[in-house]
């Protein structure tokens, strides 16, 4: 009991992830109509569209039209996400977060060597180069190579071939990558990065009782976001890459961090801080 | 130099046909034959689905079969086949055969609610013989039933015959073909004194119009369908017309099809026929050397129970097939009512297409022929339907002839073969005689060397009276043999309800699981058509005989191994002494008894504690008939085998001494096997393309021109029933028959009418194209054809699962308003092949009168959505 | 605007590394790479309503709406390890179109892929195309035409055609020919053919399809097929004589060797 | 040019008039006699097939005839050109 109360996020996240996708499931072979086709799209009760924004910016860039209920799908997903927090999605809805959490417990216990690292920024860089390739090939590109929606999607409408993203994604994470697929390379992850940048939902840090004793930092999947300074001052885990996993909540003994709403009223907002 | 060429080739060809009749073999050219089809031994044989009767070679290796070609050498096919007989090889490798005997058992024990359960042979027959003679010695022979089939080889419906009534004195047989030929059958007697079709299939090639009322021969009948596109094509005077109350692929050739509003029909024909005397299209001469008019009673009813509305005021019911002579000139008063006008506006067929149907009838210089198969025949007027067509083609004079005939198509490969011919039907003897006829008792007592008085005189129970008597109880034993009972019978739920819930015991023979099979107390493993010797006979009287190919699986056994086992359990003082038989009342015999016949047996050297297998099917003359045979050439024989003797055989040169001189001649057992078939009779080995027709058929002398020379009846009274007897030997009679209102009609709570019928990819009830994923494919389910205005009226669309419902009962099917058929507003098609749609749950059990065949074409019904 | 964590700055100076150039050209090559080989040849037998394959490609989604609507589970997403990864198509002879009048996997296509309000007549799946003669069961004389009896537009998309049977002499052949005006490519056909391998299988639409040059119409028509006038710009322009004579000789001097006696 | 091999069936004791009777056809030839079975194989010449499935008729239309049937069928393109 008290693992649980003491992993409650943790629990919360699997649950969050495993619930959607058996909604997906159940709208794929049951036709329960609660939440219907999968990340790329969907509708929830049949009306409400959701769509990946990412993917619809491909579509655009690749020069084709895109419906208005696309449009409107990824709308709703943005708006969702700023207030929710961009990366949040990939903490509580990505399926390839579990297996790039496996990845980490695995590395933490084996302390495998000779890893390659890659900038955590490159990932942004692959965002520009997907929405580029989209430009040249004349295709949404990341989504015809894209580990996420293919999991997804085997997980949904039938496993196949494409189950070995699995360990695909945990050979890269665990013995290739520093910061493995999520930390360095995933666009739709930089995507959701930049609305996280404006999102409400944050953890607000309080710095007078913190003891600088590491914690948070040796939990965190994205530490950079925990900069000490930037986040005394403003007072919340601001960087985009956070993916309020709420690590850093459940693991502080002093109960420094909890999830709270940024202020975003024009005085209020923190400064922009440019190191 | 061409001409050498020329007979260089012909002796080739020559010799190569030679050959391949076994009448010279070079070695070479065999050792050379020998290796082309290392280990196949190919034998010909016949395909086991519908009534045209195509040839097919079938080639065995190892005891299966491996391959199927259509017969080349057969006159009716060519070497093509249909889809169907393309399967015959994969018809018998179902996954689901039945291999073992199964009985309903609880506790170790026969119970009518307990669990199939795998039994012997001998335990099977044990429980059987116990329950048959539980119902016997209470009630006597009237309580027990065989259901058979035109679908038995001709060898097992002559032994089940023989059975029942030489053997158990039961006349409660009757075949299936009840429900399929029973209404040509009465128009045939009714109107020539015998039964079966004038023509042959030869007719296409010669024939300037081919009219079809009420067969789909497109999907039905597909070869011959075949030739009838082939003489379209050739020959470009052919016209075609498509009689039918749905549109269907038959239009697809026609130059009209015609579409009328059920049971119109018999409108439509009087039209015709008043149209022939008003433009003097009549062939007086042949009338009147050749023909008498007659007509019969209008008010026979529908043959429901007695109790039923309909029935009510319907006072001739009893007296149903009766009927009088008439005068030219009554018939012609009859007809006047039947305007174009009258018959457009009944029919919903416009005036121009009537005329035109009977301009083509009535032009001299035209040849035509009609075809009919279940439109007619499942009518709950099939019999005067019949003979209306008969009507038509008499007072034209076109029949008979090379072209130009009115043909009776049979639904069931061998619906001619065994159900008519051998006499399986509840009032038949072989050879069209019929057990209420002294004479046709005598001379058949005799051929079967039975003591007199042992036939029973009262007609058994016919089809949809099995059923009702099951119902009622008072038959208690009931024997289903190649053919799903449960499945096929109108109003299927009752009998169903019947079978499971009275204290009766039903035994089914077949080859699959089928809904039958599940209402069965006992299930026979039964063998199939290659796996025994076998004939078949056809729609064109074509006999067909074929070789056994392989051997059953597990412990399956053929129909006639079947009968003659059961034989071996009943002994002479067992049936042959006194027996009830309520409300039989004859000459020579005491009110509502069979004479006790053991002292007669005694006299002809009988034993009581003989067998009926040793009277009837093992005596010493057929013992005689030795295995193995060269004609066998090295096929197997399992019956044979088990019995000692050559069984096929003999009960076949038994059989065919009831033909003999009685126009219904069979050629011996070994020509079948030379040849592909004959169609009869056969005299001296020829067999007869046209019958009644000087020239063709051996019957008629030369100088009558044509003779109709059946014997039944043919002495009837003249002006009306009660008048004077005439006799009419060698006539035909033009019957007069007016329009009757249908059994059921849609009304506004009941608002369509229900069809049912056939598809190409399936045969009867599924029970083995189903078997075949190939066809199952194809057509996996059946589907409710309907109008798409009627769809979208009750706010279905196509694809969409509905309730169809009846008075009687209902299905779940999806709606189709595209497609193969496309019904007129207010009609639906639904197809019987599918257990899965047993759509007869909702049709009517309405008779013919008469005929007594079930009218499955018209019954009242709605669409639910769910 | 917010907090992040690097600024534009050092973003955009880190992004023209040479060594994250590197990377992005590796990884960017890479990445087309993979786009491209998912391409593949378009075999594939699209939901009705689907637009122009290279269209199709680029809206759909993958989100797999159409194959959760199909009520018949007709449609399949793409697995990996077959081209165009996660797109919808169907295999007729394992399930074909069911030709739904209300079309439900159109209705469900959120991104337009499948053409809103398409009419299941004028679907255009595929084009059915009876491959092999030689097999096919109807063309050596048998009564199957299972084919035409499966398909939904009978008489419009597949007809029969009637041909006397020569070798029996009295029996005629029933060909199935597809009309490629109304044929939807709903894969009945395909999917009910009785042989071990169909005879007749349904093809995408730019494999199966001829089209009549825009010089020519078909005198007895009266609507004509083409979709194109034959325009000026077809044919040689005057212009291109007025100075050619030097192809002239280029032409003459190539039959130099062939009328050489 | 069309040559239809026919078995023609008769009864024994009819073999030599029927011979003569399908003799008498100057489309047709008799080639094999089997006297004690009563068969004769014959060809038919035919340009069509319909001709030959009618000259077949023909010949199963004379007295004593029981069967005509065709067994082999042989089209040759060179022949008659």
């Amino acid at each position: 009991m008290s693992w649980i109360l003491a992993h409650r996020y943790l629990v919360l996240r699997r649950l969050s992830q495993a619930g959607i996708l058996l909604l997906f499931w159940l709208g794929a072979h049951m036709h329960l109509g609660w939440l219907t086709g999968n990340l790329s799209s969907s509708r929830v009760f049949r009306t409400v569209p959701l769509s990946d924004p990412y993917a619809a910016l491909q579509v655009l860039a690749s020069g084709h039209l895109i419906s208005s209920t696309v449009l409107i799908g990824a709308a709703v997903v943005v708006l969702f996400y700023w207030f929710v927090g961009g990366r949040s999605f990939c903490s509580w809805v990505c399926p390839v977060n579990p297996v790039a959490d496996l990845g980490r417990v695995i590395k933490r216990r084996f302390h495998p060597h000779g890893q390659l690292a890659v900038a955590r920024e490159a990932r942004y860089g692959f965002m520009l180069l997907g929405l580029v390739l989209s430009a040249v090939l004349g295709v949404a590109a990341f989504e015809w190579i894209s580990p996420v929606s293919m999991l997804h999607r085997e997980i949904i409408f039938g496993a196949g071939l494409g189950l070995l993203v699995i360990p695909w994604i945990l050979a890269l994470d665990v013995l290739v990558l520093r910061h493995g697929w999520c930390g360095s390379l995933c666009p739709l992850g930089a995507f959701y990065a930049l609305i996280g940048r404006a999102s409400l939902l944050r953890p607000a840090f309080a710095a007078e009782r913190c003891d600088h004793c590491g914690d948070c930092v040796r939990v965190c999947p994205e530490p950079q976001v925990l900069h000490f300074d930037r986040i005394a001052a403003a007072g919340f885990v601001g960087g985009g890459e956070c993916t309020n996993c709420a690590r850093c909540i459940e693991v502080c003994p002093q109960e420094v961090f909890s999830f709270n709403v940024r202020p975003i009223r024009a005085g209020d907002e923190p400064a922009t801080t440019e190191i | 130099m061409e001409q050498t060429r020329r007979s260089f080739l012909k002796t080739a060809v020559a010799a190569s046909a030679a050959t391949s009749m076994g009448m010279l073999v070079p070695a070479e050219a065999q050792a050379k034959a020998k290796a082309l089809e290392a280990g196949w031994k190919w034998d010909k044989s016949v395909c086991r689905f519908c009534g045209v009767g195509c040839g097919i070679m079938m080639a065995t290796k190892k005891g299966r079969v491996v391959a199927v070609k259509g017969d080349p050498e057969s006159p009716v096919n060519r070497g093509i086949n249909c889809i169907k007989g393309y399967f015959n090889a994969k018809i018998m490798y179902g996954e689901d055969r039945l291999t073992r005997p199964l009985l309903r058992k609880k506790d170790g024990k026969y119970d009518k609610q307990g669990k199939f359960t795998p039994v012997s042979w001998e335990e099977a027959f044990d429980v059987m013989a116990a329950k048959f003679k539980e119902a016997y010695e209470e009630s006597g022979p009237s309580s027990v039933s065989i259901f058979g089939s035109g679908q038995y080889t001709i060898d097992e419906g002559y032994a089940a015959a023989k059975f029942m009534k030489a053997g158990v004195r039961s006349n409660n047989l009757d075949p299936n073909a009840r429900h399929c030929m029973a209404s040509a059958v009465a128009g045939f007697i009714q109107t020539f004194g015998i039964d079966e079709p004038p023509g042959c299939y030869d007719d296409i090639e010669v024939t300037d119009a081919v009219v079809s009322w009420g067969a789909n021969m497109a999907e039905c009948h597909p070869i011959l369908w075949s030739r009838v596109t082939d003489r379209k094509l050739t020959h470009k005077k052919t016209k075609v017309i498509n009689l039918t109350t749905f549109g269907n692929r038959s239009g697809d050739l026609a130059d009209l099809e015609i579409v009328f509003k059920p049971q119109t029909d018999l409108a439509i024909m009087n039209f015709i026929a008043k149209h022939m005397i008003e433009k003097d299209a009549v062939n007086h001469d042949f009338v009147k050397k050749h023909c008498i008019f007659a007509t019969g009673p209008t008010d026979i009813g529908y043959g429901l129970p007695a109790d039923h509305p309909r029935e009510q005021g319907q006072t001739m019911r009893n007296k149903a097939g009766a009927h009088w002579a008439i005068s030219f000139e009554e018939f012609k008063q009859k007809l006047e009512p039947y305007t174009v006008e009258y018959v457009s506006e009944l029919s919903g067929v416009p005036k121009e297409e009537l005329l035109e149907l009977a301009d083509l009838y009535a032009d001299p210089e035209r040849k035509v022929v009609s075809f009919w198969t279940m439109g007619f025949n499942q009518h709950s007027r099939g019999t005067w339907v019949n003979e209306q067509i008969y009507m038509i083609h008499l007072l034209a004079g076109k029949i008979s002839t090379p072209g130009a005939g009115a043909f009776s198509l049979t639904g069931q490969p061998s619906a001619c073969g065994t159900a008519r011919e051998v006499g399986t039907f509840a009032h038949r003897l072989p050879s069209d005689m019929v057990v209420f006829n002294p004479g046709h008792r005598a001379k058949s007592e005799k051929l079967w060397k039975l003591p007199a008085g042992t036939l029973n005189p009262k007609v058994g129970t016919h089809a949809v009276a099995m059923m009702r008597a099951l119902r009622a109880g008072t038959v208690r034993f009931f024997w289903a043999m190649v053919t799903n009972p449960f499945q096929d019978f109108a109003n299927a739920s009752e009998w169903i309800r019947a079978a499971r819930e009275g204290d009766n015991f039903i035994v089914v023979s077949d080859c699959y699981p089928t809904v039958s099979a599940k209402v069965a107390d006992l299930i026979l493993p039964t063998a199939m058509i290659y796996e025994k010797w076998g004939a078949y006979g056809n729609a064109e009287r074509r006999t067909q005989h074929w070789r056994q190919q392989v051997k059953a699986p597990g412990e399956a056994e053929g129909d006639l191994w079947q009968i003659l086992e059961f034989a071996k359990r009943f002994k002479l003082k067992e049936v042959w002494g006194e027996q009830p038989i309520p409300g039989l009342k004859a000459d020579g015999f005491e009110d509502g008894k069979l004479p006790d016949v053991l002292a007669g047996a005694k006299a002809m050297g009988y034993d009581p504690e003989q067998t009926l297998y040793e009277v009837l099917f093992a005596t010493d003359e057929m013992k005689k008939v030795a295995w193995p045979d060269p004609i066998a050439e090295g096929h197997p024989n399992d019956m044979a085998e088990h019995f000692g003797f050559f069984v096929h055989k003999a009960l076949w040169e038994e059989y065919r001494q009831f033909g003999l001189g009685n126009g219904h001649d069979l050629a011996d057992f070994d020509t079948y096997h030379r040849v592909r078939g004959l169609r009869w009779p056969v005299v001296n080995g020829r067999e007869t393309q046209w019958r009644f027709k000087e020239g063709y058929d051996p019957y008629v002398k030369p100088g009558e021109g044509f003779n109709f020379y059946g014997k039944a009846l043919k002495k009837i009274p003249q002006g009306s029933l009660k008048g004077e007897k005439i006799d009419l030997a060698g006539k035909a009679k033009i019957f007069f028959r007016p329009y009757a209102e249908p059994a059921e009609s849609p009304d506004a709570e009941y608002d369509l009418w229900l069809c049912t019928g056939r598809v190409l990819e399936h045969w009867h009830s599924g029970s083995m194209t189903k078997r075949v994923e190939e066809l199952n494919r194809a057509v996996p389910y059946a589907v409710c054809f309907m109008h798409a205005e009627d769809a979208k009226e009750r706010g279905v669309a196509r694809n969409e699962e509905v309730i169809l419902e009846s008075r009687r009962g209902k299905v779940k099917v999806r709606v189709e308003t595209q497609g193969r058929n496309r019904p007129p507003r207010g009609l639906v098609f639904v197809p019987w092949f599918d257990e899965n749609v047993l759509i007869n749950k909702l049709t009517l059990d309405a008779t013919c009168p008469i005929s007594k065949e079930t009218d499955y074409k018209k019954c009242a019904a709605r669409v639910r959505k769910i | 605007m917010s907090d992040s964590g690097f600024s534009r700055r050092e973003f955009l100076a880190g992004a023209f590394r040479g060594r994250n150039l590197a990377l992005a050209g590796t990884g960017g090559a890479v990445w087309a790479q993979l786009v491209e080989g998912q391409r593949g040849p378009i075999l594939r037998r699209r939901p009705p309503g689907a637009r122009a394959e290279p269209e199709f490609l680029a809206t759909c989604t993958k989100c797999g709406q159409c194959v959760e609507a199909c009520p018949y589970d007709t449609l399949e997403l793409a697995t990996a390890g077959q081209e165009s990864l996660g797109t919808p198509s169907f295999e007729p002879r394992k399930i074909p179109c069911h030709m739904c009048p209300d079309v439900p996997c159109v209705a469900a296509c959120p991104s337009g892929s499948l053409v809103p309000d398409t009419a299941i007549e004028d679907a255009r799946m595929g084009l059915a195309v009876l491959s092999d003669q030689e097999t096919c069961l109807a063309f050596q004389g048998l009564r199957c035409e299972v084919c035409y009896r499966a398909c939904p537009l009978i008489g419009q998309a597949i007809q029969l055609e009637f041909r006397p049977q020569e070798r029996t002499g009295k029996h005629a052949f029933f060909l199935p020919v597809v009309n490629s005006n109304a044929c939807t490519g709903c894969g009945m056909c395909e999917h009910s053919c009785v042989l071990e391998e169909a005879a007749i299988k349904v093809l995408p639409r730019d494999l199966a399809q001829g089209k009549l040059g825009s010089n020519y119409r078909f005198g007895w028509e009266e609507e004509p097929t083409i979709s194109r006038d034959f325009g000026p710009s077809d044919a040689v322009q005057p212009e291109a004589w007025q100075d050619n004579t030097s192809k002239v000789l280029d032409a003459l001097d190539e039959l130099e060797e062939t009328t050489t006696p | 040019m069309m040559i239809s091999a026919v078995l023609v069936a008769t009864l024994p004791e009819h073999v030599d008039e029927t011979r003569a009777a399908v003799a008498a056809h100057e489309w047709a030839d008799v080639h094999h006699v089997e006297s004690e079975k009563g068969r004769i194989i014959a060809t038919i010449e035919a340009a069509t097939t319909h001709e030959a499935t009618a000259r077949i008729l023909e010949l199963r239309n004379l007295p004593h005839i029981l069967l005509a049937e065709m067994v082999e069928h042989f089209v040759d393109d060179e022949a008659g050109k």
